[in-house]
């Protein structure tokens, strides 16, 4: 409990936002072009961290389906921008021990001739730490 | 000189006028907004009814800071009384600020009757700011002292 | 010396939690002037009040001090108590204790020292206060209303009807307001021109209520009873008392495509015409900006077929001066720009439209003779999404939208799902809503009806985007219930729009002194003791312009402005603010500065002979202040040098004392 | 007019087009990017987590590099646009910057604090606000007439619109008025500010094949012959996404439009 | 041109006595010593001639004393004002103190005038003092005479004299001069560069020296109040005892911010002050406030102008931003 406690406390601080201003209006949700491929969606992830119930989330493969298209952001009629959450759960999710998504050792195989840069800098700033 | 072990806590005069900033005060108790019980209001009219004397005076008894509070300019109940407030309390505490006295210990804020947070906020950073400062000795009155 | 009388309530525990009021009233008995000292659970209860009454002549107290809520709550409730024991009203100053003090510190200790020193203060004052009498002015006997809408109308009948003359300025060429464009009313289903339109003919007919429309305020002086108002009253080149409302002009004008703001653009009106047959006045108006006419002398036709001859291309606009005793604001909302919500692509096509625009759609006086039918092809739509809350309740750090809720939404959005359903059933209606609020008479069983009777889709989220494609809608929502992501092709998306205070009132506001929310609202001078009243006397608030509100509210306060309106006006003399500034003529040097700060010109000048101690006389120029205008700032005593000027009731020695007695 | 330029790392290997028109074409409209020296890599993408510095380090340097010399920070990159810019903005929160600066302050070359005073702009932006898409219009020699181009902006310009203040997030112009300029005819289309699928690509193949062929369908149902963007990802995403339109950086119409390659040959 | 001298003044204020033009001439007469010159009022051709004085020392502006003078009778007083004394008659008219028809002026050249204060430091126990263009003389008791510089002996106010133009006049002698670019704010702008402290401790030296004589007060031409604050038991401020140092800039605050938009500033506070504290930099400091917030105003430029503090506009300056000048540079 105490471990949950500090874990949102975490997600509050390094997302900076402030989940009790969400409304459950489902806008979010309502947006997202994930949605289909998320086990929590993103008005979950809202009222998910606002109950505590954070280790779910890190464990989920939701929060590598997100696009971080931060169209849920720019929605959002309250300014709860939960994008910035799933962000956060995520840092928080491969900043552990080994926890790493993408490991230099894959790259060749998921790689193609036409891929840009851009695409390998991106996900190795999302997904490893 | 007092000897008490308490902390110090310094003394604030907030001048309000009576159609915004003491509604908006007001508005803060009924949210039950909390500033320190330094701030002591004094009901005006408007904010032009400020006489600099009063500031002075309070000064001079022993006031850390005062503040004085009134609508937002182009929203006086009086229509123009705040406009003259800030011309006044410009040259007024330019002149303060001339005399070498703390820029910091005076204070013009534009609260209406909805701004309650507004209110509660301004006060606990006047107070701070003014306790950060610590006594007033450079414009009180010795002898008004106990 | 006063003998002044403390009394130091406990407001339940709203005081006594938080501050020791025993202590209180026992350490302002050690106060100079003070022979009475003593506290009780509820000062402004009849209990309260008598034991300040029997004080007044157990003690002979001269003044008193009652330590308490804000003045702002009571003073005038103490104010009468000491009248009522023969103690002259402004010898009582009130201590706050509660607003000021309990409510915002936790801790008794603090709390209690804090409200020694407000009373302390209070005490201080009130060894000061002199008795004052109040002033009277006269009051003309002569309502304005502001807005033409069913709040302004509403009210000017009731003024009218209780035989004062009322005058209603409308910016529009008719009366009517938005009620006029809505098609039914909720709950009822009665239909609103039906209810509203016998109401604009009694306006026109009545011979005590004068329609200024096509008109604005554009200066307003004076104060309670006494306003001097100016009305500008736009040139519509069609002379009002000639034009019969025929229409022969609206139907011969060449020019037929100027978007018609009746119908919100949906189809078109000519550049002479009116906005709907019910029309009050029912006169043509020419719209200047579109005229061939006026803008270039190339036309002349409506003239041509004008058989009362009642069309005047030289009219010029004209300024008239009235003067009123009360003033009410009815200047109505409007539906926000959906500019910043360009997710539901209401710029990118013409079948998301807002409930206003599909009002219009059914109306039978719409553009589409009431069918409905999609903007973009005419054809009858199949899916109907309702989206909820466009606007309404947006945090403010989203920077777009209102904070607040717009109340009506809910509940007209029923509406249209319910008869929508009732009318076309084989049209598939969907509703997205974050709560459905329907607190009123009967509302909520209306919502259940169209849910139950009429097969109503209400889906507990939102929509995220519409996306126009191949002349359909795709809308991509939430169903939060079901935990799923919908798409729903749809044929016609309405939003549902915040409503905020028309632009006209925040410049009106600053004409009458009458303080506004952050919204642009209206404040009202006591959220729920004087909702109909403004902080400004003799200015009343009327409708949505105080906040949002429906049609049955709406005409309940438009009665209740009324009403207060009316015993404002069947007064023969106000008691003015005694609180008024006064210049000592000994120590006034005549300089005129005070006169230059007064904002009501209550400042005059007379020469005065004065007899010098070596028996000469002397004439000096003093300043005179006209009472009746003094609306008692206190601007003058700041700008007078020599002291001169001073406010009763806030005298300088007044607020020196509480100066010192804080400071002591 | 001189303004300095961070190209990013893709425009020197897999998106030399984009960056080449882009310098071609400010000459004709007479500025010049002048490439910021020792530039590093934005990141690709911006943490919009609290807590990280070093990630946004990068681009602190190259906006102050740019508020050096007084002249604004140009990007092509619709990625590096938006991590500069937001970083720029971060950068405007004191307490923010005061960690920033006091991690640049072991720089060796570190002089004043860095406060987010540089002016960023996005190529395009630059164009319809500092240049006017008139005078574009006026030096285009082989008007692009009779093409029917969809502008696919993708998230990186538009969103977060508090940041970015680039158009309207729900319903931009730029890029249509940037296409009426050149002659053609602008496609509008509902799914032009969706995403692409972005990095997601890298693991989730047929997650991002889904996001991009939505948005090539989308575009090719409402009539459009190719796809214009201004992001090297988007770009790759919606080729690879199974729609035969093709698609192209818009400084490649820019420098089709203004004749840029005929100069050089000529 | 005509040379101007006493004479000049004289014969023209006899004419106009015998005229019945004016009944009164106000002017100054000679003390004991030559600087030792004072305002007087003369009704007759005899004691003009005795009495009269007009030169180097004749500071005292005389447009105060035409508020009492004036309702003495329906007679026309002639006055003589050098420019700067045009301004406080301008604005003493703007605040309707008398009545202009009341009054005849005469205005006077002036080279600047001379501070004894100032002489004594050059020459000890002077006797009489002559000027021309090439300089000063001064003739001592003991030193024989000491030739001076003007610039040496003149009073700051002549120094940094703002101008040389009469504002007002029914009659000038000599040729009217214009405004003038002085550094008169030169001296407040190094005060607003020292830190609050260093202000604090050069007032509290200056201030401190008060001993409540009352004199500025009762020289400036602004100060003409009926009865002012500072002798009126019921204003708050009423003190004449001079115990501690704030008292004493509570009373200089507050009659600098009484005469704040209205002060022509010329310098008389300052010349009649006993303990020589500069006290127009308290008037200047309010000037260049008022001129740097609301733009440049000069008070008695013009009758009938609007003094800043009566007048707003509604872009105002902040009080917040208006003390934000001059920081600590500690």
């Amino acid at each position: 409990m105490a471990d949950n406690k500090k874990l949102k406390e975490d997600v509050l601080a390094i997302s900076g936002v402030n989940v009790r201003k969400c409304m459950k209006c489902g806008k979010c949700s309502g947006t997202c072009p994930s949605y289909g491929e998320m086990e929590y969606h993103p008005h979950q992830f809202v009222s998910m961290v606002e109950s505590g119930d954070i280790e779910k989330l890190m464990q989920s493969e939701s929060i590598y389906k997100c696009l971080s298209c931060m169209a849920c952001v720019e929605r959002c009629p309250r300014g709860v921008e939960p994008g910035k959450l799933v962000e956060a759960i995520r840092l928080i999710s491969i900043r552990r021990k080994d926890a790493n998504r993408l490991t230099p050792d894959r790259i060749s195989e998921l790689l193609d001739e036409d891929m840009p840069q851009q695409a390998l800098v991106t996900a190795f700033r999302k997904y490893t730490k | 000189m007092s000897i008490s072990k308490e902390p110090y806590r310094p003394l604030i005069v907030a001048f309000c006028c009576n159609w915004c900033s003491y509604a908006g005060a007001d508005l803060a108790g009924n949210n039950r907004l909390a500033y320190p019980a330094d701030v002591k209001i004094i009901r005006v009219p408007c904010s032009c009814r400020v006489n600099p004397t009063f500031i002075l005076r309070a000064f001079q008894r022993g006031a850390d800071g005062v503040i004085l509070c009134g609508c937002h300019p182009g929203d006086c109940h009086y229509t123009s009384g705040n406009y003259y407030t800030r011309r006044r309390m410009a040259l007024l505490f330019s002149m303060l600020d001339y005399l070498g006295i703390e820029r910091e210990r005076t204070r013009v804020e534009w609260v209406s009757a909805a701004e309650g947070a507004k209110f509660a906020a301004t006060m606990n950073d006047f107070c701070e700011t003014v306790a950060s400062l610590g006594e007033n000795k450079r414009l009180e009155d010795l002898r008004c002292k106990k | 010396m006063q003998r002044i009388g403390v009394f130091v309530c406990h407001c339940g525990t709203n005081i006594a939690g938080t501050v020791d009021v025993a202590a209180v009233s026992e350490a302002l008995k050690n106060e100079p002037g003070v022979v009475y000292s003593t506290n009780y659970q509820y000062m402004c209860s009849q209990a309260g009040q008598d034991i300040i009454k029997n004080a007044i002549a157990e003690h002979g107290l001269t003044g008193i001090v009652v330590c308490s809520c804000s003045p702002r709550m009571h003073e005038a409730t103490f104010r009468k108590t000491a009248a009522a024991a023969g103690l002259n009203s402004y010898m009582v100053e009130i201590a706050n204790i509660r607003e000021q003090c309990s409510w915002v510190h936790k801790d008794m200790k603090t709390g209690t020292e804090k409200a020694i020193i407000l009373g302390k203060a209070a005490v201080a004052k009130v060894n000061l206060n002199a008795p004052l009498t109040p002033g009277e002015s006269p009051v003309t006997k002569r309502a304005l209303v502001i807005g033409g809408g069913i709040a302004g109308i509403q009210t000017a009948l009731d003024i009218a009807d209780a035989g004062f003359p009322v005058d209603i300025v409308e910016t529009k060429p008719t009366i009517g307001g938005k009620m006029a464009q809505l098609d039914k009313t909720f709950p009822t289903l009665d239909c609103a021109a039906c209810i509203l339109t016998p109401k604009m003919v009694d306006v026109a007919q009545n011979d005590k209520i004068r329609i200024f429309s096509y008109s604005e305020v554009t200066d307003v002086k004076g104060f309670v009873g006494n306003f001097d108002v100016t009305i500008k009253r736009r040139a519509r080149y069609v002379k009002e008392d000639v034009c019969t409302g025929c229409g022969a002009c609206t139907e011969k004008c060449p020019q037929k495509k100027i978007p018609n703001e009746f119908n919100l653009g949906m189809d078109n009106r000519r550049a002479i015409y009116i906005p709907f047959a019910q029309a009050v006045p029912k006169v043509a108006t020419i719209d200047l900006d579109h005229c061939n006419m006026l803008k270039n002398g190339k036309c002349g036709v409506c003239a041509k077929v004008c058989a009362a001859g009642a069309i005047d291309y030289n009219a010029k606009d004209e300024y008239i001066e009235e003067k009123y005793g009360a003033i009410v604001a009815a200047t109505g909302f409007n539906p926000i720009s959906m500019d910043k919500f360009d997710e539901f692509a209401y710029s990118q096509s013409k079948d998301v439209i807002t409930s206003l625009e599909f009002e219009r759609l059914t109306n039978a006086a719409g553009p589409t003779g009431g069918k409905l039918l999609r903007p973009s092809d005419g054809e009858h739509p199949r899916t109907i999404v309702f989206v909820q809350c466009v606007g309404s309740r947006c945090d403010s750090c989203a920077q777009k939208g209102k904070e607040y809720c717009s109340k009506i939404c809910c509940m007209y959005t029923a509406k249209h799902a319910m008869l929508t359903r009732d009318k076309y059933p084989d049209t598939d209606v969907y509703v997205f809503y974050i709560d459905v609020r329907t607190p009123g008479k009967n509302f909520d069983e209306f919502y259940r009806r169209a849910v139950e009777e009429y097969g109503v889709h209400y889906i507990k989220g939102m929509v995220g985007k519409v996306s126009p494609e191949g002349g359909k809608l795709m809308v991509q929502a939430s169903d939060l219930i079901d935990n799923k992501q919908l798409r729903i092709e749809a044929d016609l998306v309405v939003l549902a729009a915040a409503i905020e205070p028309d632009r006209s009132a925040r410049p009106l506001a600053t004409m009458l002194t009458a303080s506004m929310d952050t919204n642009d609202f209206f404040t009202e001078a006591h959220p729920k003791l004087r909702p109909v009243e403004s902080p400004t006397a003799g200015v009343f608030l009327s409708g949505t312009c105080q906040g949002p509100k429906d049609i049955p509210e709406t005409v309940a306060q438009a009665g209740a402005a009324a009403s207060k309106v009316i015993g404002l006006l069947a007064k023969d003399k106000l008691m003015g603010n005694p609180c008024v500034a006064h210049s000592d003529e000994n120590m006034c040097n005549g300089c005129s500065t005070c006169e230059n700060v007064c904002p009501y010109g209550a400042i005059t000048y007379e020469e005065k002979e004065f007899r010098m101690p070596d028996r000469t006389t002397r004439i000096r120029r003093v300043a005179r202040v006209n009472e009746a205008v003094c609306q008692g700032c206190g601007c003058c005593t700041v700008a007078c040098m020599s002291g001169a000027m001073n406010l009763k009731g806030f005298k300088n020695e007044q607020i020196l004392a509480e100066v010192d007695a804080i400071c002591r | 007019m001189k303004v300095s330029y961070y190209p990013g790392c893709t425009l020197r290997n897999k998106a030399k087009e984009l960056d080449r028109c882009a310098r071609e074409c400010a000459q004709i409209l007479g500025f010049e990017l002048c490439e910021i020296e020792n530039w590093q890599c934005c990141g690709g993408a911006y943490t919009s987590s609290t807590d990280e510095i070093a990630t946004k380090l990068s681009s602190v340097r190259a906006l102050k590099a740019a508020g050096e010399l007084d002249r604004p920070l140009i990007t092509v990159c619709s990625a590096c646009h938006n991590v500069i810019k937001r970083t720029n903005l971060a950068m405007k929160e004191e307490e923010f910057a005061g960690k920033v600066n006091a991690y640049m302050a072991q720089d060796a070359d570190f002089t004043t604090p860095y406060g987010g005073e540089t002016e960023v702009y996005h190529y395009l932006e630059f164009l319809r606000d500092k240049i006017g898409f008139d005078s574009v219009k006026e030096k285009v020699k082989n008007p692009l007439t009779g093409r029917k181009i969809a502008a696919y902006y993708g998230c990186l310009l538009l969103r977060p619109s508090k940041a970015m203040a680039f158009d309207d997030p729900e319903n931009p112009t730029v890029l249509e008025d940037f296409i009426r300029a050149l002659g053609a005819e602008p496609v509008i289309y509902p799914a032009r500010n969706e995403c692409c699928g972005g990095y997601v690509v890298l693991e989730d193949k047929d997650s991002a094949k889904r996001k991009s062929a939505t948005v090539s369908e989308s575009a090719k149902g409402h009539g459009a012959d190719s796809i214009v963007t201004a992001c090297p990802l988007c770009r790759y995403n919606l080729m690879k996404s199974g729609s035969e339109l093709p698609v192209v950086y818009f400084t490649e119409l820019l420098a089709e439009a203004l004749g840029a390659k005929e100069a050089e040959n000529g | 041109m005509q040379e101007i001298t006493r004479d000049t003044l004289i014969s023209r204020a006899k004419e106009l006595l015998a005229s019945g033009e004016v009944d009164r001439v106000y002017g100054w007469k000679r003390g004991e010593f030559c600087y030792d010159v004072t305002p007087a009022l003369f009704t007759d051709a005899e004691s003009l001639e005795k009495d009269f004085e007009w030169g180097d020392f004749c500071g005292a502006n005389l447009s105060k004393y035409l508020v009492e003078e004036t309702r003495k009778s329906e007679g026309k007083i002639l006055v003589f004002m050098k420019p700067c004394d045009t301004y406080s008659f301008n604005q003493l008219l703007t605040e309707h103190r008398f009545d202009r028809e009341k009054v005849y002026v005469i205005g006077t050249p002036c080279a600047g005038m001379l501070d004894p204060k100032r002489i004594r430091d050059h020459a000890e126990s002077f006797t009489s003092v002559v000027s021309d263009e090439n300089g000063v003389t001064v003739s001592t008791l003991f030193d024989g005479d000491v030739k001076l510089d003007r610039s040496e002996v003149m009073p700051d106010r002549c120094l940094n004299c703002k101008s040389k133009k009469h504002v007002a006049y029914d009659e000038l002698f000599g040729e009217d001069g214009g405004t003038i670019a002085s550094g008169r704010f030169d001296e407040v702008e190094k005060i607003e560069k020292m830190t609050p402290d260093e202000r604090f401790e050069f007032w509290r030296g200056e201030l401190s020296r008060c001993i409540r004589c009352n004199a500025c007060r009762d020289v400036c031409p602004a100060c003409t109040c009926e009865k002012c604050v500072f002798d009126n038991p019921n204003s708050g401020v009423e003190n004449k005892a001079a115990e501690n140092s704030f008292e004493e800039q509570m009373f200089h605050i507050i009659r600098a911010f009484h005469v704040a938009g209205r002060c022509t500033d010329c310098g008389e506070c300052s010349r009649v002050c006993p303990q020589q504290i500069p006290l127009h930099l308290l008037n200047r400091k309010f000037i260049k406030d008022i001129d740097g917030f609301y733009g440049e105003y000069q008070a008695g430029a013009e009758v009938g102008s609007r003094a800043p503090l009566v007048d707003y506009t509604t872009e105002d300056i902040e009080p917040s931003d208006a003390v934000k000048g001059g920081d600590e540079n500690a």
